[in-house]
């Protein structure tokens, strides 16, 4: 069923007995050609274009809860693609151009928001770096922007430009990013790729791989085994874990990064902003909340909540910077799992098992990247040749020394 | 999180800057065969269980004690707390 | 003897003193310091000699011990920090080394640090603002190192429940300054 | 001024009036009021519009759990939006102003939404506003973002302090209802430390609302009586208007203290609030019950409150909304209210009980087995309709409704760390599931424990149970003799039938219809239902409106509610203003100053400073005449190339290493080799990080065969420091090996130019020689200098130039600065800052910050060969992968524009100079550049693709996000002195 205002007006009309259900709940089968393990984001995403743009069919996504109940149902909603590196820029500029047109490919408002993304800066070697990155991003096809103080304090005024620690000196601008409705995003893509034919089966979690003499042949789940032709995993802060049954040790390790939401409050902030001299970027949301967040806990994790010192921080990052929303008040935490790699950029590659494939490693970044994941996870899937913009995702480069380290930490996965 | 060091009792964690797993003691040996090969499961792979897991913890505002602590990463419960010095001993660690 | 004029950390040629409320809070450039590390396997001969060299009786964690002119605190396994007034043992470094020998290695502090000494009957009120030690049940004699507005300091007892002394890293004199001047003004 | 609906009595100083102003109208209350129990004895119900429909509102409730009377609290900085009205304690002047209308409460033209609504349902927005693409931004949602949020910031700075504060107990107790109080006095007896913490301005909780309670004595004498022997008690602290917020890991609490909210402006110093973090070794929670609404149609118009704060508003406050009053309810605990209005000479109209066997009251009429259907009355309720059992319906006239749909227990503080309530049929309620955090105990209401016996009875059982785990032995206190009226409840979610909309989640207009609407499209699960629908995400957290959402989804999908399952309560337990929990940390203070001995000298020679780690350093020290930093720089350079110069370098991170195996440690941690350094000299060192990668540079000085002292930069100083002693205690432990951070001991100036060693002949002191021979380049040295003070000597350079660095106690560093200005007054000595020291190591192609940022390898550096293949050092093995030694990798150059004039940008990337210009052809970028002096030309330090082997190549340098383009010349990166000539002079 198509969703348009006059279907809106028409079922208002008539006591919206109409309206279908956005996805069906289906019996799993005994096996398929694909088997996705994960249906958040990333999942989905890779669902719905096997079938939609690369024509395959016989498609499960499997959940162990809910679908979009991982990153995508729990982050701060950024889009944008200002990253400095070849390995990446090319992959999230390609997701910002899928964002574009997402909705009217879904037929699904996301609220895709261009409302801008402003990186800011507080010296000299910062600048530097800024224009290092700004001029990656438009040799890339990008678009970027070095702002003046004065053309930020149009922008933003009441930023702490007179009082600061570190004072503001200028910005980055991405003018094409912004924020999307996050479960949106999951829900656009369960339903696209339903209608489509892919099963997508709630509450049925993998509990091993059935692999026999170095090919997967399925999965072993809550509903009884699953063949497959190929299995996909697609489960983010919990790779490691999935990935552990298959007897892989992963360059990855699970943290968890909160995200902060304040009450409803008229719109103060155009855009999304980022501190440069702390752990601080912020948006607000459609319905007035501000949504923000700083810094992961910095210890590994899978317990989906952190503690006072990360919050602590972040809110003090965020009064240094913006000491207007100090009497607004903070009305919920959440913790999200993500899996950090060895070099902070993720992976989209085939593993050493025939048969079996692996999306993860997307740190706290993965909610941006949901469609070209998507896209670049069904090109390998259907190909098995990687993607053009994601042929850098390799599992091998850190052992050949091609890390995508943007920045600059090393194999910390706590520190990118 | 407080983390009890043997030394000084409970200690907010806020006092203490996380490394990461404590297989980073066991540095491999640059002149094995296999030295490369080595050194990049030794960067790189992580078991990163769902469950106890020992890591690396250093006192920067305290006592600049590197500690091994031995936590759940499902309940954050911390079962065991060490000197990473007589671990690293304990691993046969010298000189 | 040089002729060069010394300033204290807070910037000045005598010491910061503030009196909030009852409350003292004092400047203390007067005493030098010296940091103790056992060298390796050595610990019982830096005891030892820290014992008929100095008549100290090197502390356990989280103590600190005074013999007169001396006090000395321990500040990690095998490490302690010697205090002696500044007027008399300026060269404190070399008095330590020469008293320790090759059982330990002895480096010079005096100047990287700065300290507050707190003093009146509102101590815990004014310090439970600033760090998490539980000053309320520390006796004369603890010592912890903590964070105070995020700078790594020691608190140590000197007094129960009427004096206590902060220390702080000297750069930063001014901050650990500020913070404990308004934590005192909010607290009493 | 009179307050018509003022009663009797109540916990309140009629004595003393209070005035305060509503949308600008002033009314007057009493000490002891808070916002709403002021408005309603001044007659006023209408206190808000709902988030969607604009729907009048009213407050719910009496706490802060509030959905509805949110207003904006205060005027101009100190303007609060979103203040629950019913927590707001009033204070004479208080000023506030209604939310969310325009252009008045009483006519909101944003009202027109709820004619609408049935365009409006849950989700609809997903639904369109897709075509075309472009209209989002420009049209739709600048119109969403205008009509959505609550209240407004002002957005100027929040002129009040916030503190934070560490305090630490045996038994912190939550809630100071009857099972706090218990809890606290048998902790207290017992000797342990007790905080007693409570969210209201009074102490004693629900006993504070309720004519019931204790039996043989006055409820409020012991109250009295137990606060007073706790208030008594050294080892007890007792905190009202303090909320705990927050369950962390091993026993880390969060509170919040409103320590001036209940003033007009706090006093001089004092904080408005201080942000607690709580070190409890046991906690118990004894937070009360929350009471739930039972939907039906139209159930959300101002009067319409829950049945519990009713009572509480006619006990407490001695108000009521309203002169004649009704109460629907389905459980006994209804029918105290209309017992206790009655008592205080209100009307009660009716009690409509959903229930066929409802209790009588004497003197009220009572519907059994009936229920509310419609209510009527724009800005305030004015009827109810009701459906009788024999099926009539009857319409009665009243000014408000008090509901009870029974009470949940307040669980809330147990889910912080993903607990999971479970379902209690008895109460038909969800209570704790015993998988709360580590050491909370619950007690009282909210363990499903409503009688105020019982809630006695558990307070001190949990608080004697919490105790013995701590080996702390208490004993059991006498209770007071108390009510223990079984809660007889028969479940009633929403009142089944007609077309019109039952409220579920008042302030988000969530309706029993959209439920199911979510339940037809699929959202089945609470976590979908709860996205889907916005149910429980206005600012009490579904408080309140959860449970029913839960129940009529049960009823939908024919699952019990169990089964159905809970959305996770996060923190914070109430919202928390931002600033608190920002602190002190803020505006200037936000992270600490760190200042050199010489900052003041500095300072008023009105250098302009840097940051970098925390320190402030001296950039350049401009002097008369000069209009542009670029002028200072230039002539600082030219005073060190063509004279002496002094720059303060105190910041540079210093760290003592010895013990007998120092050599062998350095020569693991640096790259290059240390081994056989020379006692008296300094070597450079690189250090990698364990992946090859370069980690920090700088040098180290041998003073002693067992004694070296390592710089570091001054941004990495703490870093390699951790670094250090983890390579010390974790991978060499047994090396003989003392590390001491003395960046902060020693004040140290470069001085440094042809000159320098003439201005510090002036300085050392005679019986130290300085000439070439006996003190050459890279040599050290302990000496004393100005007639016998301590210092030490470096001849190392990063000017190029003769130079020398000199260190002496951190307290002397001012006056020995001064006195070095003094001996080189011949010379024309000049300060320089950090700005002129960066073009001259630019000018000699020295790597620093922008160069090591954290991917470049000693191969891109240029330091390739320094990497020692003989020894093991860390990060060597590393180094030899494939992808960093690739023939074409990065290598540090510098670069010249061909046109003199033109200038290089920093952040530049390197182009052929034929072909085109996109990132596929990038062949590297600048990483510094500056304007030199010396050669009257912009020059620039880069790292370039093959760079070694492409000098004199021509290359186009792009900066497009700058528009500046450029030809520059690929030269080698040692723009001055190359031979090193000078240094070694």
């Amino acid at each position: 069923m198509r969703y348009s205002g006059l279907r809106v007006i028409k079922e208002a009309l008539t006591g919206h007995r109409g309206w279908k259900p956005a996805w069906r709940n289906p019996e799993p089968q005994k096996d398929y050609d694909f088997v996705i393990i994960g249906a958040g984001g990333h999942g989905l995403a890779t669902a719905y274009y096997l079938a939609r743009h690369y024509g395959k069919k016989r498609i499960a996504v499997l959940e162990k809860g809910w679908i979009g109940g991982g990153n995508v149902g729990r982050n701060t909603t950024i889009v944008r693609s200002n990253y400095l590196l070849d390995g990446n820029e090319p992959f999230y500029e390609y997701s910002l151009k899928l964002w574009e047109g997402l909705e009217q490919e879904l037929n699904y408002n996301a609220m895709v928001s261009q409302r801008g993304i402003l990186n800011l800066i507080h010296n000299d070697a910062q600048r530097d770096a800024f224009i290092r990155r700004g001029n990656a991003m438009i040799l890339n096809g990008a678009d970027a922007e070095m702002l003046s103080v004065d053309q930020i304090r149009r922008e933003y005024p009441f930023l702490n430009f007179d009082n600061a620690r570190f004072p503001i000196t200028g910005g980055l601008a991405q003018r094409r990013g912004g924020t999307v409705r996050h479960d949106a995003v999951a829900w656009g893509y369960a339903r696209a790729a339903d209608s489509l034919g892919v099963d997508i089966i709630q509450n049925c979690e993998v509990t091993g791989f059935r692999i026999e003499n170095g090919t997967c042949k399925g999965v072993e789940t809550a509903r009884g085994f699953i063949g497959a032709g190929k299995v996909a995993s697609c489960v983010a802060g919990s790779s490691s874990h999935l990935m552990a049954k298959a007897n892989m040790r992963l360059p990855i390790e699970s943290t968890v990064l909160q995200a902060f939401v304040s009450e409803g409050l008229k719109p103060v902030m155009p855009g999304v902003l980022t501190f440069g001299a702390g752990h601080f970027y912020c948006s607000q949301s459609d319905k007035g909340g501000l949504v923000f967040g700083g810094d992961p806990d910095r210890y590994n994790t899978y317990a989906q909540r952190g503690n006072l010192p990360a919050i602590e921080d972040v809110c003090e990052s965020g009064m240094a910077l913006v000491p207007a929303i100090g009497r607004a008040r903070l009305l919920r935490i959440w913790g999200g799992n993500v899996d950090m790699s060895m070099d902070g950029s993720p992976i989209i590659d085939r593993t050493d098992i025939g048969g079996l494939y692996f999306n993860g490693g997307w740190c706290y970044g993965g909610f941006k990247a949901t469609p070209a994941s998507g896209m670049c996870y069904a090109h390998l899937l259907a190909t098995d040749t990687p993607h053009e913009v994601a042929q850098a995702y390799r599992f091998d480069r850190f052992r050949r020394g091609n890390m995508i380290d943007e920045k600059g930490m090393g194999p910390q996965p706590n520190a990118h | 999180m407080i983390i009890h060091h043997p030394l000084l009792g409970p200690r907010d964690a806020q006092e203490f800057t996380f490394l990461g797993a404590a297989t980073l003691i066991e540095r491999p040996d640059w002149q094995a065969e296999d030295a490369q090969e080595q050194f990049h499961d030794y960067l790189h792979l992580r078991d990163n269980p769902a469950g106890e897991h020992r890591e690396l913890w250093f006192h920067e505002t305290g006592d600049r004690s590197w500690l091994v602590v031995t936590r759940n990463t499902l309940t954050h419960e911390i079962t065991n707390v060490e000197m990473a010095r007589d671990v690293a001993r304990q691993k046969g660690r010298s000189k | 003897m040089h002729d060069l004029i010394a300033i204290t950390p807070m910037g000045a040629t005598d010491a910061r003193i503030d009196t909030i409320k009852g409350m003292k809070i004092a400047e203390r450039p007067d005493f030098a310091l010296a940091s103790v590390a056992a060298r390796a396997g050595r610990e019982t001969d830096t005891v030892d000699a820290a014992k008929t060299g100095l008549g100290l009786d090197l502390p356990p964690a989280g103590r600190f011990v005074t013999h007169a002119p001396y006090a000395a605190f321990w500040t990690g396994p095998e490490q302690w920090l010697i205090e002696a007034p500044h007027d008399s043992h300026e060269n404190l470094a070399d008095l330590v080394k020469a008293a320790l020998g090759d059982a330990a290695s002895v480096t010079e502090q005096t100047d990287g640090w700065v300290r507050f000494d707190l003093e009146g009957a509102e101590c815990h009120a004014v310090l439970e603002l600033l760090c998490n030690a539980d000053t309320r049940r520390m006796k004369a004699g603890d010592a912890t190192r903590t964070q105070l507005e995020h700078m790594a300091c020691f608190v140590a007892c000197r007094t129960q429940d009427m004096r206590f002394s902060v220390t702080g890293a000297r750069s930063s004199a001014a901050s650990l300054h500020h913070a404990l001047v308004t934590a005192a003004q909010s607290a009493l | 001024m009179t307050q018509p609906n003022r009663l009797s009595g109540g916990r309140i100083d009629t004595g003393t009036a209070l005035t305060f102003s509503f949308d600008g109208v002033d009314y007057q209350g009493h000490p002891g009021d808070t916002l709403a129990s002021a408005l309603l004895a001044n007659g006023v119900r209408l206190m808000g519009r709902s988030f969607k429909y604009h729907r009048p509102r009213g407050p719910l409730t009496s706490g802060s759990e509030e959905p509805n009377a949110l207003v904006q609290l205060r005027t101009g900085a100190r303007q609060e939006p979103n203040t629950r009205a019913t927590t707001a304690e009033l204070f004479d002047g208080l000023t506030a102003a209604s939310q969310n209308r325009w252009p008045s409460l009483r006519f909101d033209a944003l009202a027109i939404n709820d004619r609408f609504s049935n365009f409006l349902t849950a989700g609809f927005y997903y639904k369109t506003f897709m075509w075309p693409a472009t209209f989002w931004e420009k049209l739709y949602e600048p119109v969403i973002r205008r009509a959505a949020g609550l209240g407004s910031l002002t957005l100027q700075e929040d002129p009040d302090v916030y503190d934070k504060g560490f305090r630490h107990c045996d038994l912190l107790v939550i809630g100071s209802g009857p099972a706090g109080l218990s809890a606290a006095l048998t902790a207290g007896r017992a000797g342990a430390d007790v905080i007693l913490v409570e969210e209201d301005f009074l102490f004693g909780g629900r006993l504070n609302a309720e004519t019931y309670g204790l039996t043989d004595t006055s409820t409020q004498g012991w109250v009295a009586m137990v606060m007073s022997e706790l208030e008594s008690l050294p080892n007890v602290r007792c905190m009202s208007r303090t909320t705990l917020y927050g369950v962390f890991d091993h026993g880390i609490y969060g509170a919040l203290e409103r320590v001036s909210d209940h003033v007009a402006v706090p006093a001089d110093g004092k904080p408005r609030q201080i942000l607690w973090r709580i070190y409890a070794r046991r906690a118990v929670l004894c937070a009360g019950a929350i009471e739930r609404p039972i939907a039906f149609e139209n159930n959300d118009r101002p009067g319409i409150m829950m049945a519990g704060a009713m009572r509480a508003y006619a006990n407490r406050w001695a108000v009521t909304p309203a002169r004649t009053v009704a109460v629907f309810t389905n459980n006994d605990d209804g029918h105290r209210t209309a017992v206790d209005l009655m008592a205080k000479g209100v009307g009660v109209a009716a009690v409509i009980d959903t229930r066929e066997d409802a209790p009588k009251i004497a003197g009220c009429e009572i519907l059994a087995g009936a229920q509310v259907i419609d209510t009527s009355g724009r800005l305030g309720l004015s009827s109810i309709k009701v459906r009788r059992a024999d099926g009539k319906v009857q319409t009665i006239s009243c000014g408000a409704l008090g509901v009870s749909g029974g009470w949940n227990p307040n669980v809330h503080l147990t889910c912080h760390q993903r607990g999971r309530p479970v379902w209690n049929e008895a109460i038909a309620a969800f209570v704790p599931g015993g998988d709360g955090p580590p050491g909370l105990g619950v007690a009282g209401a909210a363990n499903g424990a409503f009688s105020t016996a019982a809630a006695l009875a558990s307070g001190s059982t949990q608080a004697l149970a919490a105790l013995d785990d701590i080996g702390i032995k208490g004993r059991a206190i006498d209770l007071p003799r108390a009510e223990d009226a079984p809660l007889r409840i028969s479940a009633y979610w929403h009142v089944p039938g007609g077309k019109g909309r039952g409220w579920l989640d008042q302030q988000n207009d969530v309706t029993v219809k959209d439920v199911k609407l979510a339940h037809q499209e699929n959202f089945r699960s609470v976590e979908h239902l709860k996205r889907y629908t916005t149910l429980g995400m206005a600012t009490d957290q579904g408080k309140t409106s959860n449970m029913g959402g839960l129940a009529i989804m049960a009823e939908l999908t024919g699952k019990p509610i169990p089964e159905v399952g809970t959305t996770i309560y996060r923190p914070p337990y109430v919202p928390v203003a931002i600033a608190a929990l920002g602190g002190r940390a803020r505006g200037a203070h936000f992270h600490p100053t760190r200042k050199t001995p010489s900052h003041d000298w500095a300072a008023q020679r009105g250098a302009t400073f840097v940051e970098t780690g925390n320190w402030l350093r001296a950039q350049w020290f401009p002097v008369a005449g000069e209009t542009s930093w670029r002028e200072s720089v230039d002539r600082e350079v030219r005073a060190v190339r063509g004279s002496v110069g002094v720059c303060d370098v105190t910041t540079l991170g210093k760290i003592d290493i010895q013990g007998t195996d120092g050599a062998v440690f350095l020569n693991r941690v640096y790259a290059n080799a240390f081994a056989k350094l020379a006692v008296g000299k300094t070597r450079y060192g690189l250090m990698l990080r364990e992946d090859g990668i370069a980690m920090d540079d700088g040098t180290t000085a041998r003073l002693a065969e067992d004694h070296f002292v390592m710089t570091t930069t001054t941004a990495n100083a703490l870093a390699v420091y951790r670094h250090l002693e983890f390579a010390r205690q974790c991978l060499w432990p047994d090396l003989d090996v003392q590390l001491i951070s003395t960046t902060e001991a020693w004040a140290q100036y470069a001085v440094a130019g042809p000159n320098s060693r003439a201005v510090l002949h002036k300085i050392v002191d005679p019986e130290f020689s300085i000439d070439n021979e006996s003190f050459p380049f890279m040599a050290c040295g302990e000496i004393t200098v100005c007639g016998g003070l301590r210092a030490r000597l470096f001849r190392i350079s990063f000017s190029g130039e003769l130079a020398f660095e000199i260190a002496v106690p951190t307290r002397y560093g001012d006056a020995l600065m001064r006195r070095i200005m003094d001996a080189g007054e011949e010379f024309n000595i000049c300060p320089y800052g950090t700005e002129a020291l960066g073009v001259m190591r630019i000018e000699k192609g020295h790597a620093a910050g922008n160069e090591l940022n954290g991917t470049t390898t000693a191969l891109n550096l240029g330091m390739g060969r320094m990497v020692s293949k003989k020894k093991d050092s860390i990060g060597s093995t590393a180094s030899e992968r494939e992808g960093l030694n690739r023939p074409d990798a990065l290598r540090l150059v510098g670069i010249k524009p061909t046109d003199s004039s033109a200038k290089i940008t920093a952040g530049a990337h390197l182009m052929n100079s034929e072909g085109p210009v996109d990132a596929a052809h990038d062949q590297g970028y600048v990483t510094s550049a500056a304007y030199s002096p010396v050669l009257n030309s912009a020059i620039g330090l880069a790292f370039l693709k093959d760079g070694a082997n492409r000098m004199g190549e021509t290359m186009r340098l792009v900066s497009p996000v700058t528009n500046d383009n450029t030809t520059v010349e690929v030269v080698s990166a040692h723009f001055v002195d190359p031979e090193g000539g000078r240094l070694r002079a």
